[in-house]
């Protein structure tokens, strides 16, 4: 080794390149490794909108961005310390991303010509000087992987395919980390089917590696040791697979089998997928005709006895509108999950934003009450998910679950539980009758004002319900005009009373009165908890409360927002939740925006908190 | 496990009472205009339940919005009456939960073929074993007389003050188009013939659509007075049986015979033709059944056809739940994961 | 005339019978002579949710209210002075509805066995001395009538049927109006195609004034003096039909030809209906397949330059949330309908409610601002729904038209205007253009920030739009971030800029400060005017604003409001407004909420006010 | 009045230019997968536009969302971009109101049969003079490879990972079960074919429909493979032609006789029967259409037949624009009304 590691704390790398080279692999697989090392890390995958723009065009560039370190990471990062852009297009549609002073590892194949002018190039930016603020460390992939593999007797085009496995093999190089996980993940992929190819990766990669160790093209390396995080076994997960997990945990939990009707839609078809995996658990999906069928199906899944879930992302949950009003008058337990994504309309389908708030508490005909929770991170959606089951089961009552594409399709290792460990939720169905008992109530209630569970199939308990305005215990309808008043508020009265059955609000970081405090909710949480935590280390007094749950409230959210001066919401929409909470509270919080399809960076929200701090 | 919490309460084994009709007769007070066809098929209903032999509790109906969709008020049974044009959607999420049941579906013309249409393809494809009755009275009922998806060009109503230019489905042509397995047709005035149509509906595995045409004496009276009508009954109502010669009119002296592709009406008899030269129903011949289920919507042919009530097409196809629930057997009964198998995935790594 | 006729200034009369029993058709001649005979007036009338429940029970009861005075009248009433109850169900089913010591006339043949069993009277109430509290006046209707009709040759249930013209012949005896107007009609109605049933139903009518003359049954006789309302001519109107003529005219006015894309809901359908008749003024109907291909087609038909208006109420709008997302994004011109009914889900469909603001001004996926306008009765629905057109046509905008059943129901005189003296309406579509003339430009603003509306058939401006975000100017799907925010903020600044095209607020009543302000918006205006009217007569320091404008607010709406030590919101719902308010001027404004599916009475407002006032 | 309005900017009547096929290519850069079938289909609508003889700015393309959806954003005509499955809603709310200009429809399997299967039968009920070319991948491409409506059984797909155990539907019997006045199949790989019947489709007056069988390179590869192959297209694909006997397989040595109501397939010349015994192709004929659309969902019958190419079925019926503006003209024809007298309505007092 003629290069000593130079230890760092933290380290962010974005993968650039065409949808073709392989860019999201060799982002998880450095994920993995890096995960295996004991770093805290979180990552974001940064699709094309396009299935499969034409190669070598700015819309067809694929990119994966990870970061991780010895510290706690919140985030997937703000900027890049190393770009590596396999072609000129990535270059240019990443090169904003990456640090001023920051690394550029380029593939020089990947800037010929040809590719020159797919990126609208007309000078090769790899020597004209432009990138004279960062540092450019160039090599033509493509050849030196040829000449890797040029005893391998694989076809031009299977050799090409392997030109990632170099570049991560001199990523490994570079952050001093071992090849043996990815080994072991190319010989499980392509082992039994097509050793050759498996072979062949390995090569490269061990060569990618060598060409790192042996070329003096790099000057520094460096090593990122182990975060102190809490101890435990961990693994790696997006939200969307957190979301299925607790979902089928809170079936498996509460002994209730899992239905999941939903309509493909980005970002939220990977649930459907996801679930659909999983069937050993008695989980049934239903891939309906429409958003409005898929939540129906979940209506009826639900009076049958399952713990029905639908999910899409905001246009499909805005034709669900009519049916969560008929789920909130049968008072059935039901979870919606929204994931979301810019709108309005179709918006900007594979950018994230949290701009349904608005659409979850109030998008409905008439007084529609319903819970409404949000995860933080993407291993939150595992708790998250699992608490809107357990809300929806043991209140009767339907619960709309936040998520977004941001959380979706971005990792970050979890410590995940044991079921043994997960809270127990108590659903039971109403045991059945003999023919001389007392008439059966569906209405009646119980101190948390749900109603009995009374599935089909059960002897004695036949009821009918629906959407009219029915009577309190009987369920039959009623048009009697103070049944229908004591019925609202009665709806809107357990829903409120949700709050008694979850925790009180906290504070994430800092003290619980000040001058200023930062509340978020959804994942806007990462970028906010690392801002509040430099600031703070920086001296600056400073807050911040992250809400799980939107509505009902924690009890004690007023208290905690009148202990500070000035209460700021940071949202990825035009300002929403900062509307409830002056409705509800009267101060005069203000709003914080961004409206970019992407989350917030963690110096936006440091400058923000100097800026009402230093003024 | 999951299956556990269900059996805590389900009493599927139970003895089958000796019901009679009124045992499915709920407490609430029927509400329909004196005289709509409504009653009727309520009768009939309830009187078929008892010959089904499955326990009230294991019964549902889940209808839509409409006059026709308050049924499931009446029926002793599980209900409900759900939201405009879903019953289908929300029949399928709990036939695919819980196949065991057994599942109707309420629904009217404009609930049906107006905002519930793609639903109605759609189950027809799927081919869930459930019941779908049909109530068509040709009009928007409970909305107070807007033209329907099935109303005839022309008619005036309220929102067609100048007569209808839509032309109307052939709900029957509109389930073969999308893959039925089981299309008939009925009328609430002949209730015994109903009452056949009900039991062969339930008997059918699968998605089985039962049109029944219903009467809405305020909006739209009179209507199928052809078919209802003791005096025209014979000669515009044909009653099909799988097996049997078509024939129709008074005395049955009249009768379809195919010619090639084409239908033509004969009379039987002297100088006319025999029995053996007819057409002889087949209720599992795909395009018998859509030329007779388009007996009335030729004009280009200028033959006035009677129209076909009984079994059009029945015939078998696995039912999607079936589908869904052998997967999810297999894979539970190949269930090599814990959840906290599941919790782990594949690579894990330890803090220490 | 043996009795004098003594001088009242408003009187309440409530018909009731059974759904066969012609009490719309009488209401609505009472109401035609009140408004002839120049006095103000407001009527609503109270289906019941059956088509036709079984004749003689509870569920079958119809009927009619009619509030008249030589004052200014804005509502139906609170408690009628008068009820006629032609059976006894219709007397169980109305008796709440009568004042303490009010007149009830009874048809005796109504009350036989068989009718107090439907009614589940267990003994005749006529006789049980439970009315006490109440004048009774009852008589054989059937058998009078039967008797008036015995030489007219009609069949017994003919005769029958004419029993409603004998108690509107009494009525119009007892409040000293004339015959004629509704011999006129009698003859109009039935004169050509039924010359017997309309000389016969004249001669009841006759006979019914003659017995209230007669007889000596009455003790007093009434006279109600014209009222001193503006000069003009005026005619009765309902909200519905309001509606329809304020979009017939807004089309004619602009030269923009209407088309109404719906889908028939209770209790928006009558729009549709009445739409369906005015085809000589190029108006185009759609009944379309559902609520969602209704609005499609609305915005298929902006696209080719139609005014485009669909109708719905609560269930029905969910439904359309979606699309009309899709018309933000396209910013066409397009109105939404909504006639409220009572929710959520199916709900009380027949009875009103002010609870879908939230769903008009939230209700859809993504930052998706609209303009939202309401009326207050129902001949304000001509002036706001022509308001909603001009907004959308003048600002390339979605605009949510708010009415409610008991506006679209319930009618009032109406100062119709002339043509000529209606607010111009200036709506101009983009001229053609040469080959070689600059590229066009869709998305180009002007100084509402309206774009312009290019229609196809117009040579040179072919262009494409969708629900995609897009460039700002060009109109080209664009997925850059700042873009993004660029437009999601200037569609929000396109709504909010309406309010520099709108009136300023003003107060309806009372002072412009002071202790307490009355704020209303939609169908309360009514019952609050007349509270505050009458409470600032006894003295009370109350003033009134209402609100057509609710989204954007008018531009002055803060400074009036904070010109009072308190604002009360009294809305027909759990609390909407109060939350828009709260949230955006951060005052204590408090609700006052009535959920029965029924307007405010004036007093239940009075009470509020001498509660909040004495205390 | 309002027509006044119009005319201002209207140029309907002007000249029709010279154009060629790329005078219809917008100035956009098309983003679907290099090798997807969608290029060819696009190529071929933009050769066909010049041959309308119509002004390009009377022209308009409505989609829905999809990969097929993105294709009114490439025609330099009007275009309108939509949400899922509303497409034919919105075209028919255009083209209501404007019967004057040349709509196009386009929709992809999943727009059109999933979220958007009721507009679409209602579409066909009404007969709106509207094109509809629907790209039929048998898949979701857009979001990335679920299972559609047109998905065989078994099919592996992201959403269906044990086999997919949908019946699926058949687009040209759904639409015939709608009462579609024009139904046809096209396939991307025969782009002469494929040109022939989008202008036939456009000549229709009514709805026409035309399934285009269209290769997803990603998710759904090869699935249409054995009508596009050169080798196999001869056996599998059977070319109609009004008038014409159906014929198909290598040399045209095959035919398809009817016995009966039966299809079957028989060889030709030499011991086989002649031209003359064949199947002539109706396009008029409902009955005969029903059988062709259905000829490869024929398990029961265990024969494979060859999949239809050309038009099924073409008929002439009232177009629902047609009737309303008629209904609107004749109005306004006979008007005697005022604005003035409108408001005025039928009883008015005097407030002095
Ligand atoms: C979303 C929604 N749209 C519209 C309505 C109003 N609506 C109720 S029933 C009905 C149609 C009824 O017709 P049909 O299904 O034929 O039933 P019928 O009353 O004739 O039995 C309509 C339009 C509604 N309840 N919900
Ligand atoms: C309301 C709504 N639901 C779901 C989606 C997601 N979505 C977009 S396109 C599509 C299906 C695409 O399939 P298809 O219509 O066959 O078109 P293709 O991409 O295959 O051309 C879906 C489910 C959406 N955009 N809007
Ligand atoms: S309106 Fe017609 S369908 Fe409805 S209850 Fe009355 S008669 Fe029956
Ligand atoms: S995903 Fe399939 S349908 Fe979509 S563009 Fe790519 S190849 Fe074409
Ligand atoms: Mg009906
Ligand atoms: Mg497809």
């Amino acid at each position: 080794m003629r290069l000593q590691s130079q230890p760092m704390s933290e380290v962010t790398i974005r993968f650039a390149g065409d949808s073709g080279d392989g860019m999201q692999l060799t982002g998880s697989q450095f994920t993995n490794t890096t995960a295996l090392m004991g770093n805290d890390l979180s990552t974001f995958p940064d699709f094309p909108a396009e299935i499969r723009a034409p190669a070598g065009t700015v819309a067809g560039v694929s990119a994966f961005q990870i970061h991780f370190g010895s510290n706690p990471i919140f985030t997937p990062g703000d900027e890049a310390d190393v770009l590596v852009a396999m072609n000129a297009a990535a270059l240019k549609a990443n090169l904003t991303n990456l640090k001023n002073g920051g690394l550029i590892i380029a593939n020089t194949a990947g800037f010929d010509k040809k590719n020159l002018s797919l990126a609208k190039y007309d000078v090769n930016p790899l020597e004209d000087n432009s990138l004279a603020g960062h540092q450019v460390i160039k090599f033509d992939v493509s050849k030196l992987t040829s000449e890797s593999l040029k005893e391998s007797g694989l076809t031009p085009k299977d050799i090409d395919r392997a030109k990632n496995m170099f570049v991560l093999g001199v990523l490994y190089w570079l952050y001093s980390r071992p090849l043996e996980p990815s080994v072991q993940f190319i010989e499980k992929k392509f082992g039994k089917k097509a050793p050759e190819i498996a072979a062949a990766n390995i090569k490269v990669l061990n060569d990618g590696y060598t060409f790192g160790e042996a070329t003096e093209i790099f000057t520094s390396r460096f090593e990122v040791k182990q975060a102190s995080i809490e101890a435990g076994t961990y693994r790696n997960i997006t939200g969307n697979e957190a979301t299925v997990l607790g979902l089928v945990a809170a079936a498996e939990k509460s002994g209730i089998p899992l239905f999941y009707g939903s309509y493909p839609i980005t970002p939220a078809s990977d649930i459907l997928h996801g679930l659909a995996k999983h069937k050993q658990f008695n989980v049934r999906t239903f891939q309906a005709e429409d958003e409005i069928a898929a939540i129906a199906t979940t209506i009826g899944a639900a009076f049958g006895g399952s713990l029905a879930v639908t999910g899409s992302s905001g246009p499909g949950i805005a034709l669900k509108g009519e049916a969560i009003g008929l789920a909130i008058m049968l008072e059935l337990p039901l979870v919606v999950v929204n994931v979301q994504r810019g709108g309005p309309s179709t918006g900007l389908p594979t950018k994230t934003e949290q701009s349904d708030l608005m659409q979850a508490v109030y998008g409905r005909n008439g007084e529609a009450p319903m819970v409404v929770v949000a995860a933080k991170s993407p291993a939150d959606c595992f708790d998250t998910a699992y608490e809107a089951c357990r809300i929806a089961l043991e209140h009767m009552i339907p619960v709309m679950f936040l998520s977004d594409g941001y959380l979706g399709n971005g990792s970050e290792p979890w410590l995940f539980p044991k079921e043994a460990d997960l809270q127990s939720i108590t659903a039971k169905y109403e045991p059945s009758r003999e023919e001389d008992a007392e008439p059966f109530k569906p209405y009646r209630r119980d101190a948390k004002l749900a109603r009995p569970w009374a599935i089909p199939g059960t002897k004695g308990l036949e009821h009918r319900i629906g959407g009219i305005e029915k009577q309190n215990e009987t369920g039959n309808i009623s048009y009697d005009p103070a049944n229908h008043e004591f019925m609202v508020k009665l709806r809107a009265e357990k829903r409120d009373r949700v709050a008694d059955y979850i925790p009180m609000q906290d504070i994430d970081n800092g003290k619980d009165h000040g001058k200023l405090l930062f509340l978020t909710w959804g994942s806007t949480y990462g970028s906010v908890k690392t801002a509040v935590h430099e600031a703070r280390l920086e001296g600056y007094d400073v807050s911040h409360a992250h809400l799980r749950y939107l509505s009902p409230f924690p009890k004690n959210l007023e208290y905690i927002l009148k202990g500070f001066d000035k209460v700021v919401i940071p949202e990825l929409n035009n300002g929403q939740l900062v509307k409830m909470i002056r409705d509800q509270f009267l101060i005069p919080a203000e709003g914080f925006n961004k409206i970019k399809g992407m989350p917030f960076t963690v110096s936006e929200v440091k400058q923000k908190i100097y800026e009402l701090l230093n003024k | 496990m999951a299956q556990a919490r269900f059996n805590e309460v389900l009493t599927l084994d139970r003895e089958v009472p000796e019901y009679k009709s009124k045992d499915f007769a709920s407490d609430q007070d029927v509400r329909w205009c004196p005289g709509c066809g409504d009653y009727t098929i309520l009768k009939q209903v309830q009187n078929a339940m008892p010959e089904l032999g499955i326990p009230r509790e294991q019964i549902a109906f889940i209808s839509g919005i409409g006059c026709s969709s308050r049924f499931p008020y009446y029926m002793d049974t599980f209900g409900m009456h759900s939201i405009h044009g879903r019953a289908p959607a929300i029949a399928s999420g709990l036939k695919v939960t819980r196949p065991e049941l057994n599942v109707w579906v309420i629904t009217g013309d404009g609930d049906s073929l107006s905002i519930g249409g793609n639903h109605f393809i759609h189950v027809m494809r799927r081919n869930l074993d459930l019941n779908i009755l049909l109530f068509n009275n040709e009009i928007y009922g409970l909305t107070k007389g807007q033209y329907s998806p099935t109303t005839k060009e022309g008619f005036v109503s309220k929102s067609t003050p100048m007569g209808s230019v839509d032309h109307p489905f052939n709900p029957l042509a509109v389930a073969l188009g999308a893959d039925a397995t089981f299309v008939s047709r009925a009328m609430d005035r002949d209730p015994k013939h109903l009452n056949s149509i009900i039991l062969r509906a339930n008997q059918h595995k699968g998605t089985s659509l039962v049109e029944i045409y219903q009467n809405c004496v305020v909006f739209n009276d009179g209507v199928f007075e052809a078919y209802t009508d003791k005096a025209t009954r014979p000669r515009e109502a044909l009653y099909v049986e799988h097996g049997k010669p078509l024939v129709f009119g008074e005395n049955d002296s009249k009768g379809i015979r195919l010619n090639g592709l084409k239908p033509e009406i004969v009379d039987l008899g002297e100088g006319g033709v025999s029995l053996d030269d007819l057409w002889i129903h087949d209720e599992k011949d795909l395009t018998k059944a859509t030329i007779l289920a388009r007996f009335f919507d030729r004009p280009s042919e200028h033959v006035h056809f009677p129209r076909a009530f009984g079994v059009l097409y029945c015939v078998d196809r696995p039912c999607y739940e079936d589908g869904v629930n052998a997967q999810v057997a297999h894979a539970v009964s190949k269930k090599s994961k814990t959840l906290d198998d599941l919790l782990t995935g594949d690579e894990t790594w330890v803090i220490k």
